[in-house]
């Protein structure tokens, strides 16, 4: 059973390599709960305090407040040590092992440190950890016994059931397969041929199985094996529910109707049950006959089902689980082996926030989307601490052979800050066969390099590193590390790393983040935030904002780096994808981008996302140089860019301090029916050499307007919603008209943590920050 | 009208025969040179050409144009908001109305001239000698009336080295 | 041959009333040191600076035509010669300057802007750095302008060209050096004066300033002295030559207080607007405008026709408004600081300064009394004098 | 004034010509066959020029993104090429007005071939604005006429429409104030011609002159006129186009100096340029009488002077980024120096700054293959000037997540080349076709240093004939 974490009810939270703000469970719903712990605008000001302790960088650890660097390996005497000081404190005794500390580099001051935060916090802190180890987890849950966490911060009465599966009676499975056990196997939702280690075994087993049938959106490794293949429809297209989180039941409408000759699951399996329906009659029906009963509040089904559809779920209450009681015995019984591993490095396997593991591979947008850490876009890579890399003479882009003995693969270098030195990192997900078919993306011209070679994928795959162990695929392992001759490129979207410029050249910081600890923020809202400009101009102001005026500010406290805003940016305004050799040419179109800087050395470095798009000065030096004026402000403070007058000169671009101009260096659009049946019909698709950028879904906005007019109603504060705003799980971003005293962008703007970017230069940008709030020392 | 004309082969020469016919009353009626002659048009006792106030005229009308059309544009015709900056944003609108100014100046006196000095594409040019546009300096008297002594004009021509010297009957200037 | 002296001389009454101002003014600078000790000094400063331009001016503008070998300047090389002979007193007025630097430079004084600026800034503006360098600016002017008048007078008696071309291989130092050197001071003096403020072009606008005065104090004087009976030697031709050039330089002055204006304005970025943030609006304002007029409006539409830059009333005009112009451009320059938002003329800003210039006039009379008004044995002398062997046996000069 | 010249002076002319001499001498060129040498030269910069017109003919049709740009990094060799060939034609304005008003006669001998390259570098400089836009088709959008489209007015805000009407009007007046020169040589020509299309071609193109002293008189007028206002355009044009960078926000960019600065720089780049065209043609076309080795001296000086002034201008630049800058200025300057691309600005800095210096030397600036070298270094030196102002400023400016770095591709390196294919083809037509010299000037200035005089007497100066100062 996977219980429900209530990260909302956090004080203390500590993280062992669970990512769980990126891709652990379920992190749009921990990123909303994590916010919840952190609100800087109550008095005091709350805070939770998050430690997290992982090998890798991942997105939970860059935004914790304290990270330590660790191997899976010392989790185990980690854990143990801070088990057994909590047992201390608790007075009780049942762990058989006594944790040796000279396993691991993490000092024992550190330890006592977050051990008695976390005894302080009881009852309202929570340890996770993201190995798949049933020793560390016995440990954990454990832990999170002694600390009162569950009924707290662990909801076991109403358990997640979102990632529920048996890793080992998929061995099972293969043998039975392999004895002819098996006779006809049907295959949905998984790829075991791609994403089991011994997937080849699956693949040899499939063939002994007489009648094979994959249901699948796209094709992939373990359907092309398969005797019959049923195209399934994709979930926009189709209807049907999920149960989350125990009693809250969810319905999936279609968004358009089916593009082609496709079922779902279930009417496949109706259909061959004889009594074909469609999948709305037979959601419909399981509704009618499953849930309705479970219900009260709904004497009628119709009600039941609108109320459904338009809130997008339902709250239903079943008898509560009887939370078993904590089996000591499994404590008791604990053994961690100490044998010292085979292989240089440890290999830390890990999902990417988009692309997860694979599944979502054969999606362009997902694949250029930057990683929110390393910004690296259309490939996996092996991460390596700066300092390992120097070590063994590798260079971003040199590529390694990896190898744990049994499996190889070959991937280039990435030098990655505040990584354990003794650990790498490689994604899971890639070297999938579907993405063979990006070796046409981007444009087409003398010098480009494809997005993939004839043939070959986009990455590699790595599930074959991972390893069964009692029965649970292991996401690390030992390996070592040779260097080929051999160098492939790697396209980030950010190159330089630092908010502080190199040494060499001056070695200042940049005053573009501001950020302050929560004590220093207790004592004066403003600190961190105190650059006192005098703003003298020389023009006459001939532009009052009579109207709206709007206005955008963003968390930085509490933007996590996820990259949603990012995404669905591009799904909104039609932003194209280019390509990996475009990206590494710094050539993306994304509108909005989240600047990812490092500070301090760089074993150790602290994190901040800072999302940036088009600021929309008022005094908007991009505009001015435009010769055709093909750039403009609006009335309402929106910086226009005109699409069909601009000539391409790109000097607003060269000129905009932000950088957040985007120009269309070639056709990107394609004749493609299907594909284009993504864009938004609302926006403009923009044409090669033209200009283009954030417009604050000038659509939602006029959109809003239209129906509040139509209505006849004043438009209300929070009616229009952008893309990106409306996307962030944390709610890091506020939209509003700073012209309406009483809106909550007015109120923000006033917040002592406001600033904006380079206000000494009097560009005027009415995006705005509040200032980044640390929770340390 | 008949013509005097007379050739020399040093500009020194010329200017001296110049001063010396004008002095005694004879009236030039052009001279040819090959280049432009320092000192020749004060010889002669040319006006200063009246040129200079016509391209002040033209670079003047340039300006007047250029301020007023950007004022027109960025202010009543089409006033919106680039970048913050005012309506009237006089300084920016400086550059534009020099170049125009210089503009109108340039291409004004160049046809003014052309068209004072009766020049076109394709006319045919009117030569005394055909070696006047390469190395010989031709003075051309205009024979009025009687009172033209061609003696004196010949003996001053011989003088300052005149090469030759004839008559043109019938103005085939 | 004796050219060493000549009998130029101004008029006792006219002598008398100039040491009258400047006994006048010296009694006003030290009653205002007492009364008004911050304007005094901010007004001493453009005074000081106002004589360094005329004479610096002068010697650049020997420099200039010495080093491009001019033949059209000979005749009227001595007046320019004499003014620049007196650089020496600006410096005089430079070491008086010291003890005005407290009032002067926020940066020597104010804790403020030492928070601001950074530790380059610091660094360069020190007081004992500003003084050591102040000194080292006035040394290379006078020495080298030193080295070009005595070759110059030198030439009188011996008939060496080879005074000649070591003046030509001086000036060229004097050029490099001397200019170097006056953008510096222009940044200390001036610049500084608001320690947050640069602008790069501003020691090119104010070398053409300096140039521009120069020019027209060398007017002034061809003028007088051509009134005074020497028009045989500074003929129409030189006056035509300096119309020229007046005419030029007031065209380049205003393309560099444009050029400054316009792209301090298009970008309108704070630390940069808020040297023109007085002087854009208001009375300040008013006055820019007037220094525009003085310094290009006027005299560029005046000279515009040939006839006027061979007119001597009317270059005596231009010239004088030009003298006035970059009073007002200094004064524009140095008194927002002191007199705020507002500005406002009194006996603080007028009797110094007539003073000075008084002090100055004497010492040019007196310095073109002291050689020949003419540099008779210089190998271009031929090409500045229309008929040179008459005049120069003449020796009416 | 005088119409004696002081003992220093030296006859502009070599030799001792007589007028019917410089036309011969002049024309010969255009009146024999093309030798092998110019066929070669010829085609070679066909070539070149053809493989530029491929390029940017790719370009067109695929896009710009067949460049190395980025969205950090907007402009690079398109604008660095525009600059570099503005530059080199403000050397031809400046020897045939600003020498004029100056009154320099030994400007007569080379203002002819100054004033062609700068039209056609005015021309070289023209494509590269229109062919660096994304839609290169709608170029006319910058021209302000009433149309029906609103009407949609241009923005008279922006320095590149400055640009757009410097360009147009220096290449108008520049054409103009060459052809008014050009009138009386066609009409030389003209008369000596013997075939009949010859006559008949520069009978059309000589506007019907006779050499009549009256309309000399309004010749000159208009000479001067058009002088007196190329001047200021000259220092306009330079200024506008430094403008295309100061007007912006960018450390590195925003810089008041860059008008003068500019302009210095120009006619620094434009004289070397002069200077590497004159010492070739001099030699081929046997004009060492006429560009004498006093010519390349005077030009070598004005190399030498402009140079100090640029020198002095970087000098403030790094002057005041360092003493008052903010710090993205005072970055700025150290990235440039010590960054990625510190090699451009060094080699911007020796071949700009310190290889000048060598022109000190009056042995060098009278040793011909020396001084050809020394212009070549400058026009590189220039060329990187503007590199590294265009590309290390915008390569990192306020936002260090936005730095990244250029690399020019074969389709911008071809484009380059093949400017320089347009200017040489175009160059060597004009050779061809048109007097080297401006013959009528020429002849004004034969007599120019030949009657000398010295007002003191004879045996204390030690005058003789080859004294240069």
């Amino acid at each position: 059973m996977l219980p429900h974490y209530r990260f909302d009810r956090a004080k203390v939270i500590v993280g062992f390599d669970a990512d769980f703000l990126g891709t652990w469970i379920s992190p749009v719903e921990f990123t909303k709960d994590y916010m919840k712990t952190r609100n800087l605008s109550e008095k005091p000001p709350r805070m939770s305090y998050h430690v997290q302790i992982e090998g890798r960088l991942s997105v939970t650890g860059s935004n914790a407040d304290n990270r330590i660097t660790a191997t899976t390996a010392e989790f185990g005497v980690l854990l143990n040590y801070i088990a057994a000081k909590l047992e201390e404190k608790a007075g009780t005794a049942n762990l058989p092992v006594k944790a040796d500390l000279t396993q691991t580099r993490v000092s024992k001051q550190t330890l006592d440190k977050i051990i008695s935060k976390l005894w302080s916090a009881k009852g309202n802190s929570l340890v996770v950890c993201g190995a798949n180890d049933v020793r560390l987890q016995i440990l954990v849950n454990y832990i999170n016994h002694l600390l009162g966490s569950y009924g707290a911060t662990i909801d076991l009465a109403r358990p997640s059931y979102q990632k529920l599966g048996d890793e080992n009676s998929v061995n099972e499975l293969i043998d039975k397969m392999n004895g002819g056990e098996v006779s006809a196997l049907f295959i949905a939702g998984v790829n075991p041929v791609y994403s089991l280690p011994n997937g080849a075994e699956f693949k040899e087993a499939l063939q002994k199985v007489p009648f094979s049938v994959a249901f699948t959106e796209y094709s992939d490794e373990t359907a092309e094996h398969a005797s019959i293949v049923c195209p399934q429809s994709h979930f926009l297209e189709s209807w049907n529910d999920s149960e989350p989180v125990e009693g809250y039941l969810s319905i999936t409408q279609p968004l358009i109707s089916r593009l082609g000759l496709s079922r779902t699951l279930n009417e496949c399996l109706s259909a061959w049950t004889g009594k074909s329906a469609t999948d709305y009659a037979l959601l419909q029906d399981y509704w009618k006959r499953h849930v309705f009963p479970l219900q009260k509040e709904h004497a009628d089904f119709q009600n039941l089902w609108d109320r459904a559809l338009i809130d997008g779920y339902v709250e239903i209450k079943r008898p509560a689980k009887k939370a078993s009681s904590f089996n000591m015995n499994a404590v008791k019984n604990l053994r961690l082996d100490s044998a010292k591993p085979s292989g240089d490095y440890e290999l830390v396997l890990y999902q990417k926030v988009g692309i997860l593991d694979g599944r979502h591979a054969q999606n362009p947008w997902l694949q250029e989307l930057p990683d929110p850490i390393t910004k690296a876009v259309w490939d996996n890579y092996v991460s390596m601490a700066p300092q390992t890399a120097k070590r063994l003479n590798l260079r971003q882009g040199d590529v390694v052979r990896v190898s744990d003995g049994n499996s190889e693969i070959e991937l280039p270098v990435l030098p990655q800050p505040g990584q354990h030195e003794k650990v790498i990192a490689v994604a899971l997900g890639y070297g999938r066969n579907t993405t063979k078919r990006f070796k046409d993306i981007g444009p087409d011209w003398i010098s480009k390099r494809p997005t993939v070679k004839e043939g070959e994928t986009v990455g590699e795959n790595a599930y074959r590193f991972l390893k069964w162990q009692n029965g649970f695929l292991h996401f690390s392992g030992r390996v070592n590390i040779h260097p080929t001759e051999k160098t492939r490129i790697i396209a980030q979207t950010q190159t330089y790393n630092s908010i502080t410029v190199p040494e060499k050249l001056g070695g200042e910081r940049r005053p573009l983040i501001r950020e302050t600890t929560l004590k220093e923020y207790s004592k004066d809202p403003a600190s961190g935030n105190k650059y006192k400009h005098q703003i003298l101009q020389l023009w006459t102001e001939d532009h009052v904002y009579t109207g709206h005026h709007w206005a955008m500010v963003i968390d930085l406290s509490k933007c996590t780096g996820c990259s949603a805003c990012v995404i669905s940016c591009q799904a909104e305004n039609n932003v194209p994808v280019v390509g990996k050799d475009e990206v590494y040419r710094r050539r993306e179109l994304h509108w909005i981008r989240i600047d990812r800087y490092y500070s301090g050395p760089e074993s150790d470095v602290e994190v901040v996302h800072q999302p940036v798009m088009c600021h929309h000065c008022d005094h908007a030096p991009c505009e001015g140089v435009c010769p055709v004026l093909a750039t403009l402000h609006s009335d309402e403070g929106i910086n226009q860019q005109i699409y069909n007058r601009c000539v391409g000169t790109r000097y607003c671009a060269n000129n905009c301090p932000y950088k957040v101009r985007r120009f269309n260096w070639f056709s990107y659009r394609k004749k493609d029916e299907k594909e284009n049946l993504v864009l938004n019909p609302d926006v403009t698709v923009r044409s090669r050499g033209i200009m283009e950028k954030c417009s604050w879904c000038v659509q939602r906005i006029q959109e809003a307007k239209a129906e509040a007019k139509r209505k006849g109603v004043k438009l209300a504060d929070g009616d229009i919603k952008l893309a990106c705003e409306q996307s962030c799980p944390a709610d890091a971003i506020v939209f509003g008209d700073m012209n309406d005293p009483q809106s909550r962008i007015s109120k923000l703007i006033h917040h002592p943590r406001h600033y904006n970017m380079l206000e000494e230069m009097n560009f005027k940008p009415t995006v705005g920050y509040l200032s980044l709030v640390r929770n340390k020392e | 009208m008949d013509l005097f004309s007379a050739v020399f082969k040093d500009e020194d020469d010329l200017l001296k025969v110049t001063r010396q016919v004008r002095d005694s009353g004879y009236s030039i009626y052009d001279i040819y040179t090959p280049y432009a002659v320092h000192g020749l048009d004060d010889a002669m006792g040319l006006k200063p050409s009246k040129l200079s106030y016509l391209c002040f005229g033209f670079a003047f009308l340039g300006l007047i144009v250029a301020i007023l059309s950007q004022y027109w544009i960025g202010s009543i015709d089409w006033p919106i908001n680039v970048g913050g900056k005012p309506f009237n944003s006089l300084p920016a609108y400086l550059p534009v109305t020099f170049e125009l100014t210089v503009l109108f100046g340039g291409v004004g006196i160049f046809f003014a001239f052309l068209f004072k000095a009766k020049l076109r594409p394709g006319k045919t040019a009117k030569l005394v000698n055909p070696h006047s546009t390469d190395y010989y300096f031709i003075l051309t008297l205009e024979i009025k009336d009687s009172s033209f002594d061609s003696e004196t004009v010949l003996s001053l021509c011989r003088q300052n080295n005149a090469v030759e010297t004839k008559i043109i009957l019938g103005n085939a200037l | 041959m004796n050219t060493n002296s000549n009998s130029l001389a101004i008029p006792k009454a006219v002598q008398k009333f100039l040491l009258l101002l400047i006994v006048a003014g010296s009694l006003t600078f030290i009653a205002g040191l007492f009364l008004s000790p911050r304007r005094i000094w901010g007004n001493f400063l453009i005074t000081d600076f106002y004589i360094l331009s005329l004479s610096l001016g002068a010697a650049f503008f020997v420099a200039v035509n010495y080093a491009s070998n001019s033949g059209w300047v000979v005749a009227i090389r001595r007046i320019p010669e004499a003014i620049s002979s007196t650089i020496w007193l600006s410096g005089i007025g430079a070491l008086i300057l010291i003890f005005g630097i407290h009032s002067l430079y926020e940066w020597s004084h104010s804790a403020a802007i030492h928070e601001e600026v950074s530790g380059y800034f610091k660094a360069w503006f020190n007081e004992s750095f500003f003084i050591i360098r102040l000194v080292v600016y006035f040394v290379v002017w006078i020495v080298l302008n030193r080295a070009i008048l005595a070759n110059s007078n030198r030439q009188d008696k011996h008939p060496d060209i080879a005074y000649t071309r070591k003046n030509v291989r001086n000036s060229a130092l004097f050029i490099i050096f001397g200019g170097i050197a006056f953008c510096l001071a222009s940044i200390d003096l001036m610049m500084s004066l608001q320690a947050r403020w640069y602008s790069t072009v501003f020691p090119v606008l104010m070398i053409s300033g300096m140039f521009l005065s120069g020019l027209a104090i060398i007017i002034v004087f061809v003028v007088i002295l051509r009134h005074i009976g020497y028009s045989h030697i500074f003929t129409t031709e030189h006056l035509h030559t300096l119309g020229n050039y007046l005419l030029s330089f007031s065209v380049f002055w205003v393309y560099l207080w444009v050029s400054q204006h316009l792209l301090i304005w298009y970008s309108n970025i704070p630390e940069e607007t808020s040297y023109y943030i007085f002087r854009h609006f208001g009375g300040w304002g008013s006055l820019s405008f007037l220094n525009v007029v003085l310094n290009w409006l006027i005299p560029f539409a005046v000279l515009l026709p040939v006839a006027a830059r061979k007119s001597d009333k009317i270059m005596l005009q231009m010239a004088i408004v030009v003298l006035i112009g970059h009073w007002l451009d200094l004064f524009i320059l140095v008194m927002p600081a002191f007199l705020g938002p507002e500005p406002s003329v009194s006996v603080w800003e007028i009797l110094p300064f007539i003073g000075f210039i008084s002090l100055f006039v004497l010492v040019v009379f007196r310095r073109l009394r002291k050689s020949s008004l003419l540099p008779v044995n210089d190998p271009y002398l031929v090409e500045s004098l229309p008929d040179s062997e008459r005049i120069v046996k003449s020796r009416n000069f | 004034m005088s119409i004696y010249y002081s003992i220093l002076r030296k006859p502009i002319i070599a030799g001792d010509k007589k007028l019917k001499d410089i036309t011969d001498d002049v024309i010969r060129p255009l009146e024999q066959k093309p030798t092998l040498l110019w066929w070669v030269a010829f085609l070679v910069s066909l070539t070149v020029l053809l493989i530029g017109v491929v390029a940017v003919t790719y370009q067109i049709k695929v896009g710009i993104g067949t460049w190395g740009l980025n969205k950090t990094i907007g402009w690079a060799f398109d604008i660095t090429n525009f600059v570099f060939w503005i530059g080199i034609g403000h050397a031809g304005t400046l020897i045939s007005a600003i020498l004029f008003l100056f009154r320099q006669r030994w400007r007569t001998s080379i203002n002819r071939s100054a004033e062609a390259m700068t039209i056609i570098a005015v021309m070289c400089a023209g494509i590269f604005p229109l062919i660096h836009m994304g839609r290169p088709w709608l170029f006319f959008w910058v021209i302000p006429y009433p149309n029906l489209r609103g009407p949609l007015w241009v923005n008279f805000r922006s320095p590149l429409l400055w640009d757009f009407f410097a360009i147009s009007t220096y290449f108008t007046i520049s054409l103009i104030f060459w052809y008014l020169g050009l009138i009386p040589d066609m009409a030389t020509l003209r008369d000596r011609a013997k075939s009949k299309i010859k006559k008949f071609v520069y009978g059309l193109m000589s506007f019907g002159w006779n050499g009549s002293a009256r309309i000399w008189h309004h010749y000159e007028t208009t000479y001067l006129l058009l002088a007196a206002l190329a001047t200021p355009l000259v220092l306009s044009v330079h200024s506008i186009v430094s403008m295309d960078f100061a007007t912006a926000v960018i450390p590195g960019w925003h810089s008041t100096i860059f008008p003068p600065y500019f302009v210095a720089g120009a006619i620094f780049s434009g004289f070397s340029m002069v200077l590497t065209l004159m010492i070739i043609a001099r030699k081929v076309l046997h004009y060492e009488e006429y560009i004498t080795i006093d010519h390349i001296e005077k030009m070598c000086k004005i190399v030498l002077v402009t140079g100090g002034i640029v020198a002095l201008s970087y000098g403030i630049e790094i002057f005041m980024a360092i003493f008052f800058g903010n710090q993205y200025e005072r970055f700025m300057f150290l990235n440039r120096a010590l960054g990625p691309y510190a090699w451009a600005f060094w080699i911007m800095i020796s071949c700009n700054v310190l290889f000048p210096q060598f022109l000190w030397i009056k042995k060098i600036r009278r040793n011909v293959a020396l001084v050809f070298i020394l212009s070549i270094v400058v026009n590189i030196g220039m060329w990187f000037e503007r590199f590294v102002i265009i590309v290390t400023s915008l390569h990192r400016d306020f936002l260090p997540s936005s730095w990244a770095m250029y690399k020019p591709t074969i389709i911008e390196i071809a484009t380059l080349a093949g400017s320089f294919g347009l200017f040489f083809t175009f160059f060597l037509l004009f050779a061809r076709f048109v007097p080297f010299i401006a013959i009528g000037e020429v002849k004004g200035v034969l007599k120019y240093g030949k009657l000398k005089k010295n007002l003191t007497s004879e045996g204390s100066v030690k005058a003789n004939a080859d004294v240069t100062v």
